[in-house]
């Protein structure tokens, strides 16, 4: 079973190439077919929201606290920082520890962490956390 | 979504055992396809929020194919990239509220066509 | 993995710098929020000093790609430093000094911008050392998010807001496709090392192996389309162009200024370190070195002739001197990928026969050119009915500077004439290389459009020098007065003397050496191991 | 006296180049170069300190002669170094010698030879480069000092200004000649052209002044794309742009020459000196280009006298001289210089002869010398063309410098029908005796340095039998100019005293102090007669302004030079230096019997001197009669008038005034016509190709233009298009 792709023939992934190709080209084509071909209409239900006819409810202008969107900004820094530290996680446990050193792998997530900190410091004098 | 027989056109090349019946062509299929789909959705879409997503789109088309190749070849740095990829999808997010909050406020409106002072 | 963080002390140096300067913006008292600049260019100071002395030559193709690039980035990042002085929060920041309102952080972005200047030249310098996929991938994002954020920030004005959202989103898409494209060179090769020692698995011995062979794989081939197109972007190269104009006019002068150079210097790293990678193994003749395996090469060349000749194109029409200049800057890419084209020549090239010693020269002297005519528009502005200051950007604004300001006027004139390429000015020997280069690997129609374009590139890089020096100012020109901000006419100055001195001192060599190109042994198969053991750091998992 | 005349012509037989004999100096070895002494530096190098110092004077606004002094100090060491220079050079004779200063271009695109084009800034000191620096720095430091008084009138900005660009021509003028290469000599000859071009327009607020300085740069463009396509063709043909490596080259060709094979040489080898010589008659004022010469005359005096008499107008001479090798190898290069040169000759010394403004005479006079210089050159005695660009520098720059003082002391006076006797006036005396001396070397009188320069090259020209027509043709222009240059000296130095101010008077009427700069009138028709009058009352309260120490120093040297210039040629100096040099002139095998012509059967090396010593005296007995003899007191038109008198001269005389109007048609209309056509082909031809080159990138900009919309989903199509198509081309490329 070859392991690299360069053992393999080279033609053998030419039709990946002319899919992609392929798919570019066919959505431009459509794209300018419809634009160039297609009917426009305009009106009062081709604006409405929902074509169907369902009619929105109240007004979309309501304004949120820009506060909400600042903690969705700060729960993406801590949720993101959940996927490096399971691979960790994971493989910290299995490690031989008669090669690789521990206390560097430690070490390395500790450093990690401490960048998250550095973004909660700058979060706090920010402001982000108060909710007055 | 795409015929049987194109599949088996691509599934030409060698499949490793523990793939089972999909072959890496078929992951790379839908991530091309994905990957399409992005594009064409950010060409015609012209809510920001929509074409942001479509970026994103984009993005884990290109996951996936790194997740198949990983398998394919069988070591883990496709997958390592996969975690950074979504880390900075991540960043572009929280980037692209905070835009799109700030847009809103100033125009009322989140139809990017909106923007179309700067031109020539 | 340790060893690689030696090599990484510039980068670790701004990083910290702008840890500490994100928190010290933040300070309630204005005179410690106004340290942000001064430490940023004292940390760019200190950083270029360690790089040139700590950065250790790389394995692969271009061994002394990081030393030239870091250093480059950190010394044109000081006059960049200069450059933007005063751009964040400067309407905020004179109200609370009128005592109009109070200081309050969430308002406030002059951390933030400063923070993430230095972020964006980290990413710039990391992507000059870069041997590793994932590691170039995050170094391009690291260049490019910050500067969505600056560009946002830069005025208060909806334009910047247009300019951010259109670069935002279509960077967005650039990243996509590049990020497509390291994906299937990925798994065309079956690494993401792009350089090892030799002997060792990575993208760019496999690819020597396969040109040996039977020929570049698909996939990979594709692969290096895509990246390479992708990072169009980040250079401003056709088709990834559109936004250029856009952006630039949309940002405050001298963030336009920032953009010409970060991410354009970080595109090319990374072009340079592709190329490399790709190897200049080609079937040109065998005296004129090899060219880019077939496909790239075409593309590449297809490219550089589109970019500089809609670039210039495109700047002839122009009324507005900062969209004039994003053309050019555009053009200018075109001119680079000339030298990416012609490749580093034949073993112990001469100088002149060196395209990739052709790009990074170029790569500063552009930088130090385009740095002069952006620090004269960021030092003029044009008063408002309502009081408040828009910066110059109409041609027309620049009339008869030389008369009224003859310091930022005659900047302007030596500014946008070395960046025509006239002698004895830097832009002369910048560009002098790039065609001897292109001549000396048989790249003769190429050197004809370069010559065409530089003809006329001369038609409206002239309009400008000629408006500032020979036309009389306006009469109603007292709109037009100088920023309160005299960094940036020392950043054009020092630039200015650049222009003039540079090209007497032997940078040159600088970029001889930074261009030095030793070929990739192909991967042999005996010694090939398989890619899983090598590559993966960690253990196996299971 | 005929005794010692004979004597004389045996030494010059002995001495002149065509015989054979124990005078001859060691042929020189073309393209070996040896290490030069360093002092050659200084001689571009004091020059271009001088102009850096007189431009920090300019800067820090200085109102004194400092820049006279700076200037004169620099200039006299930049001789010296000449000088230092010179005995070096004698000292390993027929062989140059070579000073690297500092690397300037290099460039290669490959290994192979003619893939690298280096040039540096290098010197190539042979005996013919430092005949030339001899007298170029040494005139240049005498009228450095004459122009400190000469121009004190204007001290402050434009003082400074004349001697910025005066040491930056001498810079020019080192380069071009000491350069070892094409490029530094044409960047010496551009240089040199840029500073004549400043220096004509000197008085930019002269409407005459500006449009005589850009005809002269006009001109000498021409003349110069002639010469830079000589310097493309070179590069071509020899692979190098360096004298040791072009003359190297060429030996081959040099050979084939000598052995009367000259047709077997290829036609590309043999048109570059004809391009050569393009560019040496635009800069050195020949048929057709030599029309901005007389009108250069509009610069100060001392820049006449320096650039446009003794120096710039001789580089042509000089590149000729330079490439003698080359143009040897030519066919029809020689017979074009020695035609051409012979031809202008003619017509300046007629023109001269028609004109009453006496430094336009002189302007003419140095036309027709320098045309006498180019006939030597074609006839082949290069030595007798050298040595006449040496006396001539020296007498044409005294009476440059005579004409200037009168100028200078006559409010801009310069008709000659409105001056007389100036020489008997007090403190004039020097002036006078110098004019003589100048005029005596001009009319080739017997014993003068003028005399024996001119019949070298007359007598050449006999000796050669393809030549005897223009041997005539130069005998008959040698008296011309006796007559024409004793016409200048009988009736404005001797004869009854009189004179009328110039015309700007006005400008200094506090104090009768005329200076020299603004003397506009093109031929002396210009004085309204209501003017005339206002001018003659004005000047009843007019006293001349004798010259002073500087001016009667200089004149006193020079007059001196001139004198002894006539020494050289008794050692054959000149000619020694030229035959070490590469301007030699080669042995062509002539397949058995030396063919040699002959002056009604004698040898013309041996009667010349008696023939144009007859010639300049008939010449010189004219003009007595006509301007001296009879002439009573007022020196207007009324000599003019007793022409009648002197019954079977009186046609001639007559003629005169047809020749002046003829010539001036003869000028001006072509002029006109040239102009015209520039302009049109400007117009039609430069501006429309610029505007075509400029309207191509406008319409595809504007085209283009429309795609950047500023939507956000346009540019995202065109992004992904622009991608989808790359790749396509990629993938069919790949396939």
């Amino acid at each position: 079973m070859p392991t690299l792709l360069a053992d393999t023939d080279v033609g053998s992934y030419l039709p990946i190439l002319l899919l992609i190709t392929m798919a570019i080209v066919f959505a431009i084509a459509n794209l300018a077919a419809s634009n160039l071909i297609g009917p426009r209409r305009t009106g009062h239900v081709k604006g409405m929201t929902y074509e169907s006819g369902m009619n929105p409810v109240g007004t979309a202008r309501k304004r949120f606290n820009v506060r909400f969107y600042l903690i969705a900004m700060v729960f993406l820094v801590f949720d993101i920082e959940i996927i490096f530290l399971y691979p960790w996680a994971v493989t910290f446990p299995n490690i031989d520890h008669a090669v690789a050193d521990g206390a560097v792998w430690l070490g390395r997530i500790l450093f990690f962490l401490l960048t998250t900190v550095v973004a909660y410091v700058y979060g706090y004098r920010k402001g982000v956390f108060r909710f007055d | 979504m795409i015929g049987g027989t194109l599949v088996t056109l691509l599934a030409q090349g060698p499949i490793p055992a523990d793939m089972g019946g999909v072959t890496l062509a078929h992951y790379l299929v839908v991530s091309a396809v994905m990957f399409v789909l992005g594009l064409v959705g950010f060409m015609v879409r012209r809510n920001l929020i929509i074409m942001f997503l479509c970026t994103e789109l984009m993005f884990q088309a290109a996951g996936i194919a790194l997740i198949a190749f990983s398998r394919f070849h069988m070591n883990h740095t496709g997958q390592t990239f996969v975690i950074f990829v979504l880390t900075v999808a991540a960043a572009e997010a929280a980037m692209a509220l905070a835009l799109v909050v700030l847009l809103f406020r100033r125009k009322e409106t989140l139809d990017g066509a909106a923007w179309r002072e700067l031109k020539g | 993995m340790i060893e690689k963080i030696g090599a990484l002390w510039p980068e670790i140096i701004l990083f910290a710098a702008a840890c500490i300067v994100m928190v010290v913006g933040l300070s309630p008292t204005a005179a410690v929020r106004r340290l942000c600049a001064p430490l940023a260019g004292a940390a760019l100071i200190v950083a270029g000093i360690v790089a040139w002395f700590t950065t250790p030559a790389a394995h692969g193709p271009l061994p002394m790609l990081p030393l030239f690039g870091k250093t480059l980035v950190a010394g044109v990042g000081v006059l960049l430093a200069l450059l933007l002085a005063g751009t964040p929060d400067r309407e905020y920041e004179s109200a609370i000094a009128r005592g109009a309102t109070g200081y309050d952080p969430i308002r406030a972005n002059r951390a933030e911008f400063w923070a993430f200047f230095l972020f964006s030249l980290t990413g710039a310098m990391l992507c000059a050392g870069a041997d590793d996929l994932i590691w170039l991938f995050l170094a391009l994002e690291l260049t490019s998010l910050p500067t969505y954020i600056m560009v946002a920030v830069s005025t208060g004005r909806n334009r910047s807001m247009e300019a951010a959202v259109k670069y935002f989103f279509l960077g967005a898409l650039g990243a996509a496709v590049f990020l497509y494209g390291f994906t299937l060179l990925y798994g065309g090769t079956g690494t993401t090392r792009l350089f090892a020692p030799a002997g060792e698995p990575s993208i760019a011995s496999i690819l020597a192996a396969q040109a040996a062979g039977p020929g570049i794989n698909a996939v990979a081939m594709t692969g290096l389309v895509l990246s390479f197109l992708g990072v169009c972007f980040k250079i401003a190269a056709v088709p990834m162009h559109f936004y250029t104009p856009d952006v630039y006019q949309g940002a405050s002068s001298a963030v336009a200024g920032f953009l010409a150079f970060v991410p354009k210097a970080a595109g090319f790293f990374t072009i340079l370190i592709l190329a490399g990678a790709a190897g200049w193994w080609g079937s040109s003749p065998v005296d004129a070195g090899g060219s880019l395996p077939q496909p790239l090469h075409q593309i590449v060349l297809i490219v550089a002739i589109l970019t500089m000749s809609v670039g210039n194109a495109l700047a002839v029409v122009q009324s507005s001197a900062k969209r004039m200049l994003a053309y050019s800057s555009i053009a200018h890419s075109g001119y680079m990928l000339v030298g990416v084209v012609a490749g580093p020549g034949p073993a112990n090239a001469p100088y002149t026969s060196n395209g990739v010693a052709a790009v990074l020269f170029y790569l500063l002297s552009y930088g130090v050119m385009n740095l002069g005519a952006f620090a004269v528009l960021a030092s003029l502005e044009r008063r408002r009915a309502d009081g408040s200051a828009d910066e110059a950007d109409d041609v027309n604004d620049l009339k008869g500077l030389c008369a009224t300001r003859p310091l930022l006027g005659w900047t302007l004139v030596l500014s946008v004439v070395g960046l025509l390429g006239l002698p004895p000015l830097l832009g002369f020997w910048a560009k002098l290389p790039l065609f001897t280069s292109a001549i000396s690997s048989n790249e003769i129609g190429l050197v004809i459009v370069l010559g065409l374009n530089s003809a006329v590139a001369a038609y409206y890089y002239l309009r400008l020098a000629s408006v500032a020096l020979l036309e009389s100012p306006e009469l109603t020109n007292d709109t037009v007065r100088s920023s309160p901000f005299p960094a940036r006419a020392v950043a054009g100055l020092a630039s200015a003397v650049g222009i003039v001195l540079l090209a007497a001192w032997p940078l040159n060599q600088w970029a001889m050496q930074g261009g030095r190109y030793q070929r990739v042994e192909p991967l042999k198969a005996a010694e090939g191991t398989p890619p899983a053991r090598v590559d993966a750091g960690a253990p196996a998992a299971r | 006296m005929t005794h010692l005349l004979s004597h004389l012509a045996s030494v010059a037989l002995a001495a002149s180049p065509p015989a054979e004999g124990a005078a001859r100096a060691a042929a020189p070895v073309l393209g070996r170069v040896v290490e030069g002494p360093w002092t050659a530096v200084l001689i571009p190098g004091l020059p271009l300190l001088a102009a850096v110092l007189v431009a920090l004077c300019a800067a820090g606004r200085v109102r004194s002669k400092l820049p006279a002094w700076i200037t004169v100090g620099c200039l006299a060491g930049a001789f010296a170094a000449a000088v230092q220079t010179y005995l070096a050079v004698v000292h390993q004779p027929g062989l140059a010698q070579g000073v690297r200063v500092l690397e300037w271009i290099h460039l290669s695109w490959g290994e192979k030879p003619g893939q690298s084009f280096a040039a540096d800034f290098g010197l190539y000191l042979d005996s013919l480069t430092m005949l030339w620096m001899l007298f170029v720095t040494g005139l240049a430091t005498l009228i450095a000092l004459y122009a400190s008084e000469y121009m004190a009138h204007d001290l402050g900005a434009g003082y400074n200004r004349f001697y910025f660009a005066f040491a930056l021509f001498v810079f020019s003028m080192s380069c071009l000649v000491m350069g070892d290469n094409l490029i530094l000599l044409y960047l010496g000859w551009e240089g040199v052209g840029l500073c004549s071009y400043l220096l004509i327009g000197y008085f930019y607020k002269k409407p005459s002044a500006v449009a005589a300085a850009k005809k002269a740069f006009i001109m000498n463009r021409i003349g110069d794309l002639g010469l830079a396509l000589g310097i493309m063709l070179t590069f071509v043909q020899f692979g190098s742009v360096r004298y040791a490596e072009i003359f190297e080259a060429a030996a081959p060709y040099l050979t084939l020459a000598g052995e009367g094979r000259i047709g077997e040489i290829p036609l590309l080898i043999q048109l570059i000196p004809v391009l050569f010589t393009v560019g040496a008659f635009g800069k050195s004022a020949q048929l057709p280009l030599y029309v901005w010469l007389p009108d250069a005359m509009e610069g100060p005096t001392p820049v006449s006298a320096l650039i446009h008499a003794a120096t710039m107008v001789t580089a042509g001479v000089y590149l000729v001289a330079r490439f003698l090798p080359l143009y040897q190898c030519s066919t029809w290069a020689l017979p074009i210089v020695a035609w051409t040169g012979a031809g202008t000759a003619l017509l300046a010394a007629t023109i001269g002869m028609a004109q009453f403004d006496i430094k336009r005479i002189m302007a003419y006079s140095t036309v027709s010398q320098l045309g006498y210089m180019f006939a030597g050159l074609g006839v082949l005695t290069s030595a007798g063309a050298a040595y006449h660009v040496f006396t001539h520098a020296f007498f044409k720059a005294t009476l440059f410098l005579g004409c200037g003082a009168v100028m200078h002391g006559f409010a801009g006076q310069l008709d000659l029908r409105k001056l007389s006797g100036v020489a008997f006036m007090k403190g004039w005396g020097i002036v006078g005796l110098a004019m003589l001396v100048g005029c005596l070397n001009l009319a080739g009188f017997p014993f003068t340095a003028g005399f024996f320069s001119k019949d070298m090259i007359l007598a050449e020209a006999f000796a050669s039998p393809t030549y005897q027509a223009l041997g005539w043709v130069l005998l008959f222009t040698a008296g011309l100019t006796a007559y024409y240059t004793f016409r200048v000296f009988f009736r404005v130095f001797i004869g009854p005293k009189f004179y009328e101010p110039g015309d700007e008077l006005h400008a200094h009427d506090d104090h009768g102090h005329g200076h020299g700069g603004a003397h506009g009138h093109g031929d002396g028709h210009g004085h309204a007669p209501a003017k005339a009058k206002a001018t003659a009352d004005a000047a009843h309260d007019f006293h001349p302004h004798a010259p002073g120490w500087a001016i009667n120093v200089v004149m006193v040297l020079l007059t001196v030079g001139s004198i002894l210039a006539a020494y050289p040629y008794l050692i054959s100096w000149v000619p020694g230096l030229i035959d070490a040099s590469s301007a030699r002139v080669i042995e062509v095998a002539h397949g058995g019997e030396h063919a040699h012509g002959t002056f009604f059967g004698y040898d013309p090396h041996a009667v010349m001197y008696y023939v144009s010593a007859i010639v300049g005296a008939v010449g010189i007995i004219f003009a007595f009669v006509l301007h001296f003899v009879g002439r009573t007191g007022a020196a207007t038109a009324k000599a003019d008038a007793l022409l009648p008198v002197f019954g079977p001269l009186a046609r001639w005389a007559q003629n005169k005034w047809y020749v002046d109007e003829f010539y001036n048609f003869l000028v001006r209309v072509p002029l006109l016509v040239i102009s015209h056509v520039l302009h049109l082909a400007d117009k039609l031809l430069v501006d429309g190709l610029v505007d075509l080159a400029g309207f191509m990138p406008q319409a595809a900009g504007r085209g283009l233009r429309r795609q950047q919309t500023g939507a956000l989903n346009g540019y995202a199509f065109g992004m992904v298009l622009g991608v989808g198509v790359i790749a396509a081309i990629g993938a069919v490329l790949l396939w």
